[in-house]
């Protein structure tokens, strides 16, 4: 520890028995740095930071410390505290309670049957908790002390920035030039192939009603008889309303629904749904 | 001890205590040492610094100037130099390494079919007029495409057409030629050389493609040499 | 010659620029003009440089490792020094110099004892949970404080945890190795004494040996008990 309980106020220096002390000054002393504690419980980062404060009064290395002891002192406290009507966080209260049960385990004989870590191990780990929080104080501390960025070590005050060019470079030949050219001034040659989507009749067409259809034709059915109604007499949309209707079958006695028979090339195709 | 206690062990960077004493009972630090309290001023320092500057901020006694003489001479060949702006003083990088100091970053891109179908227009139909480009793609040519091949240094304004509005006219550059290694813009195949090398599509008739035309008469003599900026406004 | 008898030859062949040539052709500077390379480069970043960094400026076939190290030795002693943090390298004042930049202080941000504690804890037990660092210090860490380094760059988000609950885990940066003129996490100020004597156990024990946490902090306006993960999604 690099400070001792002696530059703080209200942490003078109890002497060991300091209850049982009979100098007045130090009683006052010792009853003043209790209350300051209490005072300024709102300045302690929760109980754990409390008992490293109050563990600072046994004056030993925290892996000696009395952990019995500091409970004690930690109950005192608490008890303190509620005669002066000081509010205290439940967690404080929680921690009262913790080591209270602390306490009497550690005063108590150990028994055999219990089950969990023994009250030394709790005392063990509180005591090694207490000097981790205190070791990593140290270490933030020495860590803030050194020499930093920006307090005692210093960048470049006027860093030079490095410019970023972005250049473009266009690729155009000779050749996409004239192609340009020629397609414009061949606009008229060129014209897109539209497709006509008013003139198909769609394989998901036909499927959907063949499908609908098939169930109600039981016997051969010329093939003819599914084109949809209106589809005909254009010899455009017959043609398609037939090859999107001769694939559909295709696909269903593919699927095992139908079956399709001819009975000579270029005699009609008849199809009827495949018995069960 | 409290945590408010402990908080200015923390944080509060201790200053050095020798504050009271008068600095004029020291003899100043050796000339090498000032030297290097002028590097680190003037590493650290976001503006450049006077030798009064420096020589507010070392200790009493020193002879700056003198510091940044040797200092001078000690970065003289280095990357960096101490170079003198006005009367004050800052780190700049040696000159011969700037071009480390730039990354550029070249990016190859394919030009746009609206800007090649405007230069090609512009190369067989020079000069032209925006709104002849415009009948001949059969769309509005946007500012930008002409900007863009104007930026390129592909194509300038020519002369203004003679015709009601005066319009400006567009012609292909010097820059433009040599890109496409052509003597003059009449150097631009025709159809049938086109059709010869085996570059276009049988299917284009033979009355489709033009050599370059002749200069319009029309064309104002008159180059005035200013680029048309009103042209844009109608944009 | 016809236009079309040459196109093949402007197609294939763009116009040579200096850019074609292979820099690996040519050999690299002498190692002196890599150490000025360096120094220049280093000198105009405000931030640490990596080797790579530093190759991907410098010509093809440097060797900006060799110049670093011959350039932090001609610094050795001077006003300004050549600085490792990770991998990188940057010039920062000779610490002893210090006492001559009080102006140049910039104004930081105070940090809360909490948040000192809770980077302390992050640079010499990490990587480290949340639930690590609570355990360590008896209290609930605020969203607040755990934001508060991260915004400063000084810690960042690790690896999750393979436990249940894959938690995250806490690291510190390039930029508080930076801050704290450290070359490593490695070169904590006794981090191997702190090892030896055991206290650099984080783990969180069963359920008996624990000592209550407590789930208050002053600056921690939104603890819902749960770690912030959702705010670190990226991870």
């Amino acid at each position: 520890m690099s400070r001792t309980g002696k530059d703080v106020p209200y942490l003078k220096p109890v002497p060991d028995g300091a209850g049982a002390s009979d100098d007045d000054f130090d009683a006052v002393s010792a009853r003043r740095a209790e209350e300051a504690l209490i005072v300024d419980v709102e300045g302690f980062e929760g109980p754990l930071d409390l008992l490293l404060t109050l563990s600072r009064t046994q004056k030993v290395d925290l892996m000696k410390i009395s952990v019995l002891k500091l409970a004690e002192q930690y109950l005192a406290f608490v008890e303190q505290a509620r005669k002066l009507r000081i509010e205290l966080a439940a967690d404080y209260l929680v921690m009262a309670a913790w080591l209270a049960f602390l306490k009497s385990r550690l005063l108590l004989p150990p028994d055999p049957e219990a089950e969990g870590p023994s009250a030394e191990d709790m005392a063990a780990h509180l005591a090694f908790q207490l000097e981790r929080l205190q070791a990593m104080r140290q270490a933030a501390s020495r860590l803030m002390g050194r020499d930093r960025l920006g307090q005692s070590r210093f960048q470049r005050g006027a860093p030079e920035t490095v410019a970023r060019k972005r250049r473009t470079e266009y690729q155009a030949g000779l050749i996409d030039l004239m192609r340009a050219y020629a397609r414009l001034k061949t606009k008229d040659e060129f014209r897109p192939y539209a497709f006509d989507r008013k003139g198909v009749f769609t394989m998901e067409q036909a499927l959907e009603r063949v499908r609908k259809l098939i169930g109600f034709a039981g016997d051969w059915t010329e093939l003819a008889d599914f084109l949809p109604d209106g589809w005909e007499t254009d010899p455009a949309r017959r043609r398609s309303a037939t090859a999107a209707t001769f694939a559909a079958t295709l696909e269903l006695a593919r699927q095992g629904q139908l079956e399709l028979k001819q009975d000579g090339t270029f005699s009609p195709i008849t199809i009827r749904r495949r018995p069960n | 001890m409290s945590a408010v206690s402990e908080l200015s062990e923390i944080e509060g960077n201790p200053e050095p205590t020798g504050d009271d004493i008068d600095p004029a009972e020291f003899p100043p630090p050796p000339i090498e040492v000032q030297e290097r309290m002028v590097e680190a001023l003037l590493f650290a320092s976001s503006q450049p610094m006077s030798v009064r500057e420096l020589a507010a901020r070392m200790p009493h006694g020193c002879d700056p100037a003198e510091a940044v003489r040797q200092l001078v001479a000690r970065y003289q060949g280095r990357g960096v130099m101490v170079e003198k702006t006005g009367d004050a003083w800052a780190f700049r990088t040696a000159p011969d390494m700037s071009f480390l100091m730039q990354t550029e970053t070249v990016e190859q891109r394919r030009l746009s079919r609206a800007a090649t179908e405007t230069l090609a227009i512009i190369a067989y139909h020079q000069p032209v007029t925006r709104a002849e480009i415009e009948e001949i793609r059969g769309v509005a040519v946007s500012r930008g495409t002409l900007d863009q091949l104007i930026e390129m240094e592909w194509v300038r304004m020519g002369r203004r057409r003679m015709t009601p509005g005066r319009p400006a006219t567009f012609v292909v550059t010097e820059t433009f030629l040599d890109h496409f290694g052509l003597e003059s813009a009449r150097d631009l195949p025709g159809l049938s050389e086109l059709r010869a090398a085996g570059l276009l599509d049988s299917r284009v008739p033979s009355d489709g493609l033009q050599v370059p035309l002749a200069m319009r008469e029309d064309d104002d003599d008159i180059d005035d040499g200013s680029p048309a900026d009103d042209l844009f406004e109608d944009e």
